[in-house]
């Protein structure tokens, strides 16, 4: 801050660069916001990248130098050599691909059918405010309940199969999912229903032409968390029981003691999250377009 | 017998759709479970007319698959099928050994030796110690708790035992200097004696001699009602058992298929010390002495309370037939 | 009130209940506005003109009283009348066009036909080409006259305007009042309007209502005579200044010390 | 909706008692929205309390009957009077209370320093566009890195005691503070700053008296997510390796097919997630409150 | 210009780059107003009007001309003249007393000290008893009020006033209006006023500054020859008549025909 002056400060602060505010009308704020902004965008997006790329390069040599050079134990870090070597076993001697394709479906199935009955459940709510709020704490404990100590009765409820995977990434995907969906039937402008009302309309109408697609955006908010805790619902339910699955590889690599394996995993899953985590921002990007959703 | 001519292998599907479908619940993927993999991977089930899948089911959940009926059977202690059977109106029945070796060894840092194997020199080793035990329940916590008992150590008291779900943290555990004396199977020993982190273990609980650590259970309905198949799954293990004392090379390769990424000193640390303590059941006959060192172990630790039998909770028709 | 009147407000009165008070809104109010009249309703702020407006599009019962379209009465019957309300409220989700026929699509037209109404008035005021924009992509007049086009494509023979001008500035306004005098003109509608310019109602109205404070109440009717069709010059005339001098009056007399305490 | 009429409807659509929109100025709104609210209110607040304590009395009454009757197999689903017995023994003769002193403890203090940290690091993200450019696709990665499969890594890093579990219930909470907060600041209205700016100010008050107040509702609403999270950690890292705790209790459980007491478990946590989930709603309430902060 | 002016525009342009092409919001300006004048700006929405009170306002540089003020340059530097903003930008988490004195207290001025002058003028101008509510607890007129106060507290001899009354009802406008031309009466500041209001610009100003369309450009300077103290009834005398005529040619000229599409 000791750099700062006046001059600079006059082209600096353009709160400029970030995310435009909702409503454009507010020209005093919009006229200072991109003088030159383009130029100096480009150059730091320039910047940014390099960073980033630098940063991550760093930290894997960093890794690799270590623990080659001992700093860091080699037993418990690995390496990113050997992760990749192990990785490129797993993946051509072991079952890498399998568990990675089963996974991902049950994480995916888990959390359409969720996201979806979440959903739906969540709309249900607009219907009656006796029946919401009836509703509402149980819905709150099943959020609270801590599904991955369930294990026992998870196993009884929906057995040892893929189909159980699937099931605890509904569950977990589900409940904030409904509760997404009724902050959005709570948030309804009253107006909008006023209008619907003073046009003649009735409440099938309203709900279907007001409810459902203001709450649109309430829904989609939902759906990053969601994929997620989708995730870590399918994971865990591999940790509890399963014949594949990268839940079951990480399980089964600390049991035999492969820490490279154990890594791999890891990444996998971090990857494998990223991955989905993308996709969903694009089908959010695509949602929010084809139902012309302006900012929530 | 569908088919005739073993194949070591798995590449004939032929009567795939004549074979009879089974699961069986693992409590871990562990080598001591080889015999249950040869059978599975020489074909021995297949020769059965069975296609036999395992999965993993942790937490005590392997013993609940079965009596959910999710699992058709479950390899673990007969010590974790007494507990599942209280209460239970279709008891679990052991119907061929796997282990019979409780496959838990103590090993303390290195440089911390008892003076000798006798027991007071033990008891006064251990006294006072931290001991990286294992998860409160699971069969090396449970043995490790039986052992200070029997020395007259109280567990609570007497030393310190640290409770670690994952027994893979044991090696971290002891090299960062959170424990003094830790307990485990391979591969663990192996690696922590490469190392450096301990030596040789200096206590086996192999040394117990007989003892159900790994059996084959299956519901009591199943029995009565479907001892066909039973028969059939157990004379494919008997055959696995027998392949796995006859040839060491076969046990390696499977051994190797199944856990890729061990290295060969380690498969090789495995299959040493196993064979050197005599860790599987030559035949798959459960002694009464296997039962009673295990159940005495699961009453003095009190984590049962009450009476058991042998007879309802092992069955040896098929083993004998 | 005269037999030929369309619309008739006998004796309405509201009185709402909040945190266990009552706050009246609308004292007794009696209006009666005859078949393709222009009439205004000005008074200060919180004096009850939406609330009358509400009742009489049937979104509320009144606690007195009754409303009558020819004769009938249409207390809590929604749909009866046209009613803009006081915001624009367009739904953001929709494009101009499906907004402009929602009213028909409630009422179960197939759309088709819909659209083939919609089109020809859209061109003819001022919003042809708008059909697949969305109302984000609009200016504030443009909005209200898709509101407006929605209200007035309802088919009603009355229509009820609540403020529909307040948030245009001083140009769009003018524009949007000739507008707005020339669709009432082709399509003979009785209008009932609520502003708070003075100007904008008497050169739109011909009668102009002033309401008193909360709770509201009539407390004058003034008849405009100015001839039709009126121009923005006349805004300018003796005759309009006079009038405009004895509405701020009225209006004056009834602003209340804390006016501005909302 | 066969039931419905017109006139019944009249005062039934009354956007009503929903909770009243973000600004009050929209009057035509306001008009239609509490006519005669507070009775009918009352009432329904009445029937839905009602309606909750009946639905909870079914639940458990039902479950009791039917493992009694044999319908559900109380091998696996104990029953309500089973669990309680097991719970006031493990409460009198066992180390229920410690365990989940234990269990709140490190959930707390993961949960305080673990938001606090991520705030600031948030924060600090207005500084320069170009930092947390580049930091900001390493905190997605972390933030889908599955710290649950990390147990040995874990524990190498932080040993075994209390102290892991604070730190995993910290690690949990970290990232998705850092990320609220950083939503916060990306959100913060320009024209605030150009109003700042135009008042002659430094950047270092745009940011303490605009930034950081503005950005205040979105780590507040982080902070249900995070408790959550916390707790999770805390479990998590009992799971991994544990002398006490809720957690440990639970592993042990399962592991000796102790059913009742899993089941124990299993409440005492969910109650525990609530207890702390209202602790965080009280601790909104207070600091929105103090801070003055109105809807986001 | 003449020696005596305050502040003085000269040749102040500003070019916008936006999507890659560039966008003039501003052509060549010039201004001047004398010490102690209060000078309105008139022009249609788009013209760039926000733009030249930002660059005077030293928010953003001009790309060519320079600003004056007592003969030195201002450009780009924040906090010489007060600038009231087009919205009332209170900070919505501050009492509306922290919010008057946030320029003070930017300035480093002790809290204790800054309260002893806000208060006074709270109490003066119509916010007595409001100091410990929240800007969103108070009525558009309100707000206005206190950024205004919060503009004239900052204590510049120069203040920039965006359509300070541009959200607010007739009537509550009208009030505001004689509070403006109170506080300005007894300040004695010089003032730079942007309006859409045609009565407005006249009832306030001694010169009304007309605005080109985009990108804008002075197009006359008007005096406005009624002498002050003013009163309401001045709105509706002859001469008022004539200039608010004149006022309107000048600007309807200006409108270009996609007048409504922002
Ligand atoms: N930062 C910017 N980048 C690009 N164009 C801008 C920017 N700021 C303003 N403009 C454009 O410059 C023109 C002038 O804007 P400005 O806000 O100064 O107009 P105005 O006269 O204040 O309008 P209004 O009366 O609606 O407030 C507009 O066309 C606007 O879109
Ligand atoms: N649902 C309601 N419950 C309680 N009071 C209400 C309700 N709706 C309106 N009011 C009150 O009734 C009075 C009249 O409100 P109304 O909106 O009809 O005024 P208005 O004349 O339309 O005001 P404006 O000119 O500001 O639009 C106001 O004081 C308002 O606060
Ligand atoms: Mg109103
Ligand atoms: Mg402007």
């Amino acid at each position: 801050m000791d750099a700062y002056n006046q001059e600079s400060y006059c082209g600096a602060v353009r709160p400029a660069e970030r995310e435009s505010p909702k409503k454009e009308e507010d020209d005093a704020a919009r006229s200072i916001e991109t003088y030159d902004g383009e130029l100096q965008d480009k150059k730091r997006r320039r910047r940014v990248l390099a960073g980033r790329i630098l940063v991550g390069i760093f930290l894997f040599a960093g890794w690799e130098l270590f623990t080659r050079i001992g700093w860091m134990d080699p037993y418990y870090w690995s390496s990113p050599s050997e992760i990749l070597k192990t990785a490129w076993v797993q993946l051509t001697e072991g079952t890498l691909l399998r568990d990675i394709v089963y996974t991902s479906g049950s994480t995916v199935i888990g959390f359409v059918t969720g996201t979806l009955t979440g959903a739906l459940l969540g709309l249900s709510f607009w219907w009656s405010k006796t029946y919401a709020g009836i509703s509402e704490p149980f819905l709150i404990i099943l959020n609270a309940l801590p599904k991955l100590a369930l294990g026992p009765v998870l196993v009884i409820l929906f057995g040892i199969g893929f189909f159980s995977k699937a099931v605890l990434a509904f569950l977990m995907t589900v409940v904030t999912s409904a509760i997404s969906a009724y902050g959005g039937v709570k948030s309804v402008d009253p107006a909008l229903e006023t209008l619907m009302v003073s046009l003649g309309a009735k409440r099938r109408q309203v709900f279907t032409k007001v409810v459902v697609p203001w709450s649109m955006p309430w829904i989609i908010s939902s759906l990053r968390i969601n994929i997620a805790l989708a995730l870590a619902g399918s994971i865990v339910g591999e940790f509890i029981s399963s014949e594949q699955g990268v839940g079951r590889m990480i399980i089964y690599a600390g049991t035999i003691l492969d820490i490279n394996l154990v890594w791999v995993g890891v990444f996998v899953l971090s990857i494998l999250s990223m991955l989905m985590y993308w996709g969903v921002i694009l089908l959010e990007k695509w949602l929010s377009k084809r139902l012309a959703i302006i900012s929530s | 017998a569908l088919l005739t001519g073993c194949s070591p292998s798995m590449q004939t599907q032929g009567g795939s759709t004549e074979l009879k479908k089974l699961v069986i619940a693992e409590p871990v993927h562990l080598s001591g479970y080889l015999p249950l993999y040869v059978a599975q991977h020489e074909g021995y089930f297949k020769d059965q007319g069975l296609d036999v899948k395992v999965i993993q089911a942790t937490g005590g959940t392997h013993v609940t698959a079965v009596v959910s009926g999710d699992a058709w059977g479950v390899i673990g202690g007969v010590d974790s099928i007494a507990l599942g059977n209280k209460n239970n109106s279709d008891p679990i029945t052991a119907v061929c050994n796997c282990v019979n070796r409780a496959n838990v060894y103590l090993f303390a840092k290195t440089g911390m030796v008892p003076k000798s194997g006798s027991e007071a020199d033990l008891k006064e080793f251990l006294k006072g110690k931290t001991i990286v035990a294992g998860r409160h329940g699971g069969s090396p916590n449970l043995l490790t708790r039986y052992l200070l008992i029997n020395l007259g150590l109280d567990p609570e008291k007497d030393v310190h035992l640290i409770e670690n779900a994952d027994a893979s943290t044991v090696v971290a555990m002891l090299q960062n200097g959170n424990g003094d004396v830790g307990n485990g199977a391979e591969p663990q020993i192996c690696e922590g004696i490469s190392k450096g982190i301990w030596g040789e273990p200096f206590y086996k609980f192999t040394d117990l001699g007989d003892f159900s650590y790994s059996v084959i259970s299956v519901k009591k309905s199943t029995i009565d009602k479907d001892s066909e198949t039973v028969q059939k799954f157990v004379s494919a293990m008997k055959k696995a058992l027998k392949a796995v004392q006859d040839d060491h090379e076969m046990a390696k390769k499977v051994l190797k298929q199944e856990f890729p990424t061990l290295s060969e000193d380690e498969i090789k640390a495995s299959l040493d010390r196993a064979y050197a303590d005599h860790l599987w059941s030559p035949d798959g006959v459960i002694s009464e002495k296997a039962v009673t060192t295990d159940m005495d172990m699961l009453l003095k630790t009190g984590i049962y309370s009450g009476s058991y039998s042998f007879q309802t909770l092992v069955d040896m028709q098929f083993v004998n037939k | 009130m005269s037999e030929s009147c369309k619309i008739e407000v006998i004796g309405v009165s509201k009185i709402f209940r909040r945190d266990g008070k009552n706050v009246a809104a609308l004292a007794e109010t009696n209006l009666a506005v005859r078949e393709g009249r222009f009439a205004s309703i000005i008074g200060p702020s919180g004096c009850g003109k939406s609330t009358l407006f509400n009742i009489i599009a049937g979104l509320m019962p009144p606690t007195t009283g009754d409303v009558t379209v020819d004769g009938q009465s249409i207390v809590c019957r929604a749909g009866t009348v046209g009613y803009m309300l006081q915001k624009d409220l367009l739904l953001p989700w929709r494009t101009i066009l499906d907004n402009i026929i929602l009213g028909l699509e409630i009422r179960g037209e197939p759309r088709a036909k819909a659209v083939e109404r919609a089109l020809p008035l859209m061109e003819k005021y001022g919003l042809k080409g708008f059909d697949s924009h969305y109302p984000n992509e609009l200016s504030g007049g443009m909005r209200q006259r898709a509101a407006l086009l929605r209200t007035l494509l309802y088919d009603r023979d009355i229509m009820l305007l609540d403020e529909p001008f307040g948030a245009l500035d001083a140009q769009t306004r003018l524009s949007m009042q000739n507008w707005l005098l020339e669709i009432w003109k082709d399509f003979g509608k009785t209008v009932l309007f609520v502003t708070h310019d003075i100007d904008e109602a008497v050169y739109l109205s011909d009668d102009v209502y002033v309401f008193s404070a909360r709770p509201g109440r009539v407390r004058a009717k003034i008849a405009v005579p100015i001839e039709r069709p009126r121009k923005p010059e006349d805004l300018t005339t003796e005759r309009f200044m006079e009038l405009k001098h004895h509405l701020l009056e009225l209006l004056s007399e009834e602003r209340d010390p804390a006016e501005e305490i909302s």
